[in-house]
């Protein structure tokens, strides 16, 4: 059967979307994290979607790189949110606001 | 005869610089001398031009020396001012008055003026308006007239305000000055016409072209005449600029004779005279003139009539014979004007050291009410002030004859106000110069001055003396130049080139002088027995009410500047400061400052430091141009 | 010759400026600097050629194809206007130093530095004929104003400067995107080559115009001057009224007009109207100043809206008027060296008094004898009494603009007579009358060393007015 | 018989040679920390940076004049355009490893710091000619992370991680943006490659949803890195809470790579829309200009301020690339190259006031300065007219540079708005000079800590650097030419 690139696209744009909510409204950093997780990887689906229409490889070769980045960006992020923790009580990205104005 | 022209114009000048740089490296005497020394040299030179003048042919007197070009450019169309001079008989006249005068004058100063600490100062005051005046008389164009113009009035400023530690004196020069900047800006207007026009300002072009460029009775010669008038009136105290003089009286009294009688004052007339072609050109203008003449004649006498101050007395009569003066040359008799003029030089400044004399005898009082019976102590001082009295009221010479005789010839309208205006003042003027007399030498010594009089004060220096007596010489041997009555008129001869004059015919002169010597005289007889009882000018005084409240208020004139003129300029200038400065300028500057700093504190404080409200922000940001894209997209 | 008018200022400005010399040592190498700035200028005008067109011409490439194959030039001449200009500032400048010195201002050294700095950049402009040098020289003007007024001036100094830096960048960026512009459309930054194109654009025109109309300063963008006026040393705010107003009239005649020839002409009203206006209102707000610098202050206004007046009278395709334009840059000459007089003399008023306000003033007449004849002097020059130097470029401004229109001439004419009123005042309320509360008995005449500012200035004036056709004939 | 042959791509090693230096060097670097004693970490960090950056720079200074090359299969395009932005970084590079020479809470983390500035410079100079979104993302990423690390390098410090924390989140969004900006490209051409795109968008539909949305996503991505309003949130913070030395490095070398991306990708990738995107990055400029000079003004942290000012320039520099011809690139070169100049001289002596208070630095703490230090000051004074854009210093140049080319195609808009934003700027700019000559506060007597002489060497270098480029820009403005005509003729 053939499924149509737009309800890969869309799909996609909505966990897109979901994640850019999530980064809006959760205050845990570690949730944030993982929000932003969700928009790297609906864009890895965009990518292997499109790929998959053009017929060619590069797209899923891009993902499999995106997968590795954003694998290795949260490590940097959860060390920080780690390092803040140990200062900090609790995990709360409201309450880091010595740096403002 | 061109050297001694230019000596005679700048010796003054070298005085000042001498004067100035000398400082109080030079004796007070010595400095008095010099600037004396100075003056008489400079009288001598103009003398001489003035003979080797009469030396030449009647048409060949009119000379133009240029020492260089003063303002200009290489550039043709650049209006060209060379530095010269127009020696010709109406010029070498005003030389040898202002020049003889004012050397009486100055010379006259060195006893007025003994110790004050000022001596220096005033001295080389004296030789810049000196100076000044000759520029004014001597300028080969109107460029240089208006820098003599104004800087007699500069000189003008200067000693009127010479003892600045007091209050009136300052503004009584603030005002002279100011009233006759006025007047400069008149001519300097003029004067663009002239450049706009001719494309010069020299007089023999400007006159050979008037006719040219503004045909007789047009607008433009109307305007040209008329900003000319306004200068004239401006410095010869004439209605409406007239208020200034009496308060000029604030400065020392040779200055009063030089400056305010004999000399500067007269300048209006000798614009008029010296511009007769363009006048010419106005008929109306040159009627408003005789109209002005004779209402200034008519209201200063008035106004003299009841003066207490010696000085202004003598100060409106000023006024008043300097309007039988542009009668004259509004009438377009103007050797007659510059006749009176020179003799009005003589027994003005006569008249005004005498009161110097007294004066200074009484300790600086003024108020004629306080002297009376000083001819006993005073008598060669009383004697030489009947002479100028006799001369002011018009017996010898016959100066003001001249004038009303060239009115009556001339006839017209203007012709006949000047006539009837002239004899009623020659009314008025014997009854002011009697009074004057007559309360001041006669009747009884006031306590006032029996206290302050003291025995050898009597009379004065030689110094102060000689000058007068010289002055009233003068006024009686002027009146040969033109005993009229058809026998010799060499004055106006002397004239004719340069200022038209108005040959009467004999009948009409004995009409005229017999019609104003009786007026005179009566008036003076008048006023002599008046004062013989205080009763009675208690009661004339009561029956002329409301006449003497107005000239006693000098008609109002002041008042009436004071409130259209310098109130309102105030009112405009707070104004301005208030609404304009502060509040519209300085205002709109605060509304810039304000909205900035505001916007700026918004937006810094819009970084939260939240950083959830980052991200938000930065996918609003987002969100628009997402949007903008897809507004451009083809869907 | 140019290059030298502008490098001895700039080489002596950084020794003395960044060297830790002794005070004493920094101020004689500032006398000697600004003394051989004046030599230099007295050659200039002594050798200077008449009527022979622009001279001591420089012109270097300096930064080749900065905008589209435009060259930057270090293009610099003088003409007649440029050298007088160049020598109205040593004048300031050496008269600036000598005050400075005699005041005895805390880091000397620094101070003269930026006043020699400042005479570099004025020398610059002056002479450039290459926009972004001119820019450069403008630019450099204004920065070393900043320092002077920020750092040395009095109570509400940082205000008033930053005030005053807003106001003049505000102009100038402008100024300096219409050079980009310029560049762009030209191909050139070469004034002569520009001015050749006779380009007709409002907003260039309009951004070169404001530039200068704000340092002027023009009617109504006077805002920044009370402030800078009054907070300024009187040195410097002396400079600023004598030559670095001059600056703006100066731009105003070799840039704006000639650069927009057909614009200026369609635009010339809005300027003689304003010019008129800022004339008669600066005039009648002189008059109420309750301080010594105000009066100055806006009576400089006054005469800087009647130089607009004169350069403005312009006939079609941007002609300036033969009288008019004579007028007007004599009158630059005449007002830069009037106003420097009378600000140094305030300067020596406050040094004894420790105010300019001038009810606290009065009576400094006196017993003074050389501070009156002195104060005199400057008052009848601010005025123009008839036969100075200053009347005479007056009236040849007022013959233009009435050839122009007549009204317009007779109207300004108006403020001959303002100006005598508030120039009396001024006088009096500082020298007339009773012993003001801050002038006693013991309040010391003028000292020798004072004059040797005051007098030179006076001598100058004294002697344009025996012989102003001198400059005339140099300046046209 | 068959012959089973794999095609691999061309390697050209020549083409990344810088990256392998630097990289190589951070391996090195990192691994030799295991044995390397405490005190000989910092010397040999520095070291090492300086000869990895000094050795990234012969390649690209050889390669200066050859012709525009791709290499690893059309991925990524060696030209000047390039070259140029990686010598910029690596000047940067060097000067944050001078500028953090004897910072105390950065030695005992030398090896760390240097290493992580080597491996996020390589990233940069491998995004400066990354010719494809892939190439393009990941050495963002590369970099973008080194920093995120960089900017909280000083764990006990609070304020580095929440910068660092706020830095990554936010940073985390924008790459996302890109990414799925590169993403609907990809669908819209089915091309990574910048001409490539270029070619299928000629021969398509230029104005399809699809691709408008990608380019306008990728936008965003770019405007985040170069700190355009409204993307710009995250900078103050970060800058404020980085370790001075990282803040120069971030502020010159992270502003060059993105504005180089993004006048890149725009020209190379986007041409034919170019008649869109210039008004959009119109707009976004004058987004900066406002934001960041306004909100300067209300800054007492002279980082902090100097981070707004940042924006602010970014204004300048979008307006280069919303006016996207030679003329721009070639200004928008110049001015990468004074501003890096002057900030990193800004901030280099900020730093060593710091070091002199021990805590952050406010302007106030400048009051007087010049009396004390009259050069440091004087150079202060330089920087901070030059950033006003005056002459003789080199940002006039840049100013007018940039205008011109705006004014040339008709956007003088952006230029007079411009002309608005700096006289506000001078509103802040100019509280510097004005402290550091401040009179009030007495001359001190006490004698004058010692001086860091490397920094303020570095400190009056850069000063004289950025008058001399002000007063003879020639020699600059040739090499801006080469490079600006590498990417695009006239």
């Amino acid at each position: 059967m053939h499924i149509g690139v737009e309800y890969f696209v869309s799909v996609s744009a909505i966990v897109f979307g979901i994640g850019m909510f999530g980064v809006f409204t959760r205050r845990s950093p570690l949730i944030l994290l993982l929000s932003v997780e969700l928009m790297l990887n609906s864009c890895n689906l965009t990518l292997i979607a499109f790929s998959r229409y053009w017929g060619e490889q590069s797209g899923q070769v891009f993902a499999l790189i995106v997968m590795g980045i954003a694998a290795s960006e949260v490590v940097v992020g959860l060390g920080l949110v780690v390092a803040v923790a140990r200062r900090k009580a609790e995990l709360d990205v409201d309450r880091l606001t010595a740096l403002r104005h | 005869m061109e050297t001694l022209s230019w000596l005679c114009l700048f010796l003054p000048l070298a005085g000042v610089v001498v004067l100035a740089l000398a400082g109080n490296r030079i004796g007070r005497e010595p400095a008095s001398w010099l600037a004396t020394a100075i003056a008489f040299a400079s009288f001598i030179c103009g003398a001489a031009v003035f003979f080797s003048i009469l030396g030449e042919g009647e048409s060949a007197r009119s000379h133009v020396y240029t020492l260089y070009t003063w303002a200009g450019a290489h550039n043709a169309h650049v209006l060209h001012v060379p530095l010269s001079i127009q020696v010709d008989q109406l010029s070498v006249v005003e030389m040898l008055i202002v020049s003889g005068v004012g050397a009486l004058i100055v010379m006259y100063s060195i006893g007025y003026m003994h110790g004050d600490p000022k001596q220096r100062r005033f001295f080389a005051y004296m030789n810049l308006f000196l100076f000044s005046m000759l520029l004014l008389v001597m300028a080969g164009n109107f460029v240089l007239l208006l820098a003599g113009w104004g800087m007699v009035g500069l000189s003008s400023y200067l000693l009127i305000g010479f003892w600045h530690e007091q209050e009136a004196p300052v503004a009584a020069a603030k005002k002279a000055f100011v009233m006759n900047a006025i007047g400069d800006v008149g001519i300097a207007i003029a004067i663009f016409f002239m450049v706009r026009d001719i494309g010069t300002t020299n007089y023999h072009e400007v006159f050979t072209r008037a006719h040219d460029v503004w045909p007789k009775g047009s607008s433009d010669a109307n305007w040209v005449a008329l900003l000319l008038l306004l200068g004239a009136v401006a410095k010869s105290a004439q209605i409406p600029l007239h208020t200034w003089l009496p308060d000029a009286m604030e400065g020392p009294t040779p200055v009063s004779a030089l400056i305010h009688a004999a000399t500067m004052v007269t300048a209006g007339v000798y614009l008029i005279a010296r511009c007769h072609v363009l006048f010419a050109n106005a008929p109306n203008v040159r009627t408003l003139v005789a109209v002005i003449g004779v209402a200034t004649l008519l209201m200063a006498g008035v106004i003299a009539l009841v003066q207490t101050d010696i000085k202004r007395i003598i100060a409106y009569s000023t006024m008043s014979q300097i309007g039988y003066m542009f009668a004259a040359v509004g009438v377009a008799d103007d050797s007659a004007g510059m006749f009176h003029l020179l003799s009005h030089a003589f027994f003005k400044a006569l008249l005004f050291l005498g009161a110097g004399i007294v004066i200074h005898a009484l300790a600086n009082e003024q108020d004629v009410r306080r002297m009376g019976g000083l001819s006993k102590v005073m008598p060669r001082t009383t004697a030489l002030m009947w002479v100028g009295t006799i001369a002011l009221i018009g017996f010898w010479p016959l100066s003001k004859d001249a004038i009303l005789e060239g009115a009556l010839h001339g006839g017209g309208t203007a012709g006949w106000i000047v006539y009837v205006g002239g004899l009623v003042g020659a009314a008025f003027t014997g009854i002011y110069a009697t009074r004057l007399m007559r309360l001041v030498f006669y009747g009884e010594m006031s306590d006032f001055a029996k206290e302050h009089l003291h025995s050898g004060h009597g009379e004065a220096p030689w110094t102060m003396f000689l000058p007068v007596a010289v002055l009233a010489g003068g006024a009686v041997l002027v009146g040969f130049l033109s005993i009229g009555f058809g026998i010799t008129n060499f004055f106006g001869d002397f004239l004719a080139q340069t200022a038209p004059t108005i040959e009467a015919t004999v009948p009409q002169d004995f009409l005229t002088t017999a019609l104003a010597w009786s007026l005179g005289g009566a008036g003076a007889l008048y006023v002599w027995r008046l004062y013989d009882d205080p009763a009675r000018v208690a009661a004339v005084r009561s029956r002329f009410q409301t006449m003497a409240i107005i000239a006693e208020a000098k008609f109002g004139w002041d008042e009436l500047y004071y409130n259209i003129g310098y109130r309102p300029a105030v009112w405009l200038a707070v104004t301005l400061d208030s609404v304009g400065e502060r509040w519209i300028i300085g205002g709109s500057l605060w509304l810039a400052r304000t909205t900035v700093g505001t916007v700026a504190r918004a937006t810094a404080l819009a970084q939260s430091g939240i950083v959830r409200q980052y991200v938000t922000v930065l996918a609003g940001g987002a969100a628009l141009v997402a949007v903008f894209f897809l507004g451009k997209a083809n869907l | 010759m140019t290059v030298a008018l502008i490098a001895l200022p700039l080489v002596c400005a950084v020794l003395i400026g960044f060297l830790p010399l002794d005070r004493r040592v920094a101020a004689g190498l500032g006398l000697v600097a600004v003394l051989g700035e004046l030599v230099l200028a007295a050659v200039a005008i002594v050798t200077f050629n008449v009527g022979g067109g622009t001279q001591f011409v420089t012109d270097r490439v300096w930064i080749p194809n900065l905008i589209g194959g435009a060259d930057v030039h270090f293009h610099v001449a003088m003409d007649g206007l440029s050298m007088f200009m160049v020598a109205l500032t040593a004048v300031g400048v050496a008269s600036a130093v000598w005050t400075a010195i005699r005041a005895g201002r805390d880091r000397l050294g620094l101070y003269l530095g930026l006043l020699l700095l400042l005479e570099a950049s004025l020398v610059t402009l002056f002479t450039a004929r290459d926009l972004v040098l001119f820019y450069t020289g403008w630019e450099v003007m204004m920065i070393a104003l900043f320092v002077l007024m920020g750092v040395w001036g009095g109570e509400r100094r940082r205000f008033a400067t930053l005030q005053f830096i807003i106001y003049s960048l505000a102009g100038s960026l402008l100024m300096l995107v219409a050079i980009a512009g310029l560049a762009v459309e030209g191909h050139s930054f070469d004034l002569g080559v520009l001015a050749a194109q006779g380009r007709d654009s409002w907003w260039m025109f309009g951004a070169f115009a404001l530039a200068f109309c704000i340092k002027a300063p023009m009617f109504p963008l006077h805002g920044w001057l009370p402030d800078a006026y009054r907070q300024s040393t009187p040195e410097v705010t002396a400079l600023l009224s004598g030559v670095i107003s001059k600056a703006g009239a100066y731009g105003l005649i070799r840039f704006a007009v000639p650069l927009f020839p057909a614009t200026a002409y369609d635009w010339r009203w809005l300027f003689l109207g304003l010019g008129l206006a800022g004339l008669l209102y600066a005039s009648l707000v002189a008059f109420r100043q309750p301080d010594a610098r105000g009066v100055v202050a806006y009576s400089s206004v006054g005469q800087m809206n009647l130089i607009i007046i004169g350069i403005f009278v312009l006939g079609p395709g941007g002609v300036f008027s033969d009288n008019g334009l004579t007028g007007a840059t004599f009158q630059m000459v005449n007002h830069g060296v009037v106003s420097l007089a009378a600000f140094l003399l305030i300067g020596l008023v406050e040094l004894r008094t420790g105010t300019d306000a001038l009810r606290s003033l009065g009576g400094l007449a006196n017993r003074r004898p050389v501070a009156s004849t002195v104060f005199l002097l400057a008052a009848l020059f601010a005025l123009a009494v008839p036969g100075s130097s200053v009347f005479i470029s007056e009236l040849y401004i007022l013959i233009g603009a009435f050839a122009e229109q007549p009204l317009l001439g007779a109207a300004a004419s108006l403020g001959i007579v303002l100006a005598a009123m508030y120039m009396l005042r001024w006088y009096s309320a500082i020298a007339h009358e009773g012993d003001g509360e801050r002038i006693d008995a013991t309040t010391p005449d003028l000292r020798l060393s004072e004059l040797a500012v005051a007098v030179p200035l006076l001598l100058i004036l004294l002697v344009l007015s025996a012989w102003p056709f001198g400059v005339m004939e140099r300046i046209g | 018989m068959i012959a089973l042959t794999v095609t691999t791509v061309p390697v050209s090693w020549s083409a990344i040679a810088p990256e392998i230096v630097l990289l190589t060097c951070a391996c090195v670097l990192l691994t030799c920390a295991i044995f390397l004693p405490e005190r000989l970490a910092h010397p040999v960090g520095a070291a090492v940076a300086v000869g990895a950056f000094a050795g990234a720079m012969v390649a690209p200074i050889a390669q200066w004049h050859d012709a525009p090359r791709t290499a690893f299969d059309d991925t990524l395009r060696i030209d000047a355009f390039g070259n140029g932005a990686r010598l910029l970084i690596f000047a940067a590079g060097l000067l944050a490893v001078v500028v953090a020479w004897g910072m105390p809470h950065l030695a005992d983390r030398a090896v760390e710091y240097h290493a992580l500035l080597l491996a996020a410079a390589a990233g940069m100079s491998l995004l400066a000619v990354s010719n494809s979104l892939v190439i393009a993302f990941i050495a963002l990423e590369l970099f973008s992370i080194a920093l995120y690390v960089l900017v909280a390098i000083d764990v006990d410090a609070l304020p580095g991680l929440e910068g660092a924390l706020k830095y990554l989140v936010v940073g985390s969004v924008g790459a996302a943006f890109l990414l799925y900006g590169s993403a609907l490209v990809y669908g819209a051409t089915g091309q990574f490659e910048f001409d490539l795109i270029a070619q299928s968008i000629r021969h398509g539909d230029a104005h399809g949803g699809v691709l408008l949305l990608g380019i306008a996503m990728i936008i965003v991505g770019l405007g985040f890195k170069a700190n355009s309003a409204p993307f710009h949130m995250w900078t103050p913070d970060a800058y404020e809470g980085a370790p001075t030395p990282v803040t120069a490095f971030m502020s010159a070398a992270t502003k060059t790579v993105a504005l180089v991306l993004a006048f890149r990708v725009l020209v190379a990738a986007f041409g034919e829309d170019s008649a869109i995107w210039q008004d959009a990055i119109g707009a976004l400029a004058v987004a900066s200009f406002a934001v960041g000079n306004l909100a300067a003004l209300r800054q007492a942290n002279v980082k902090r301020m100097l981070a707004y000012s940042t924006i602010g320039h970014t204004g300048f520099l979008f307006t280069a690339v919303a006016v996207h011809t030679q003329a721009a690139a070639r200004a928008m070169f110049y001015y990468l190259a004074i501003y890096s100049l002057m900030n990193i001289g800004a901030f280099a002596l900020v730093a060593i006031r710091e070091r002199e208070l021990g805590r952050p630095v406010v302007i106030d703490d400048f009051r007087g300065y010049a009396y004390r230090r009259p050069l440091l000051a004087l150079s202060m004074v330089v920087f901070m007219l030059s950033l006003a854009g005056l002459p003789p210093m080199g940002g006039f140049i840049a100013k007018i540079t940039i205008w011109s080319s705006a004014v040339d195609v008709g956007q003088t808009y952006l230029a007079v708005v411009g002309v608005a934003a700096t006289l506000v700027g001078l509103g802040y700019y100019l509280k510097i000079p004005f402290a550091l000559v401040d009179r009030d506060v007495p001359i001190p007597e006490s004698p004058y800590r010692p001086a860091f002489a490397l920094t303020s060497a570095t400190v009056l270098a850069t000063a004289v650097a950025v008058m001399v480029l002000g007063i003879i820009p020639g020699p600059l403005l040739d090499l801006a030419q080469t490079a600006s005509a590498s990417l695009i003729g006239r």
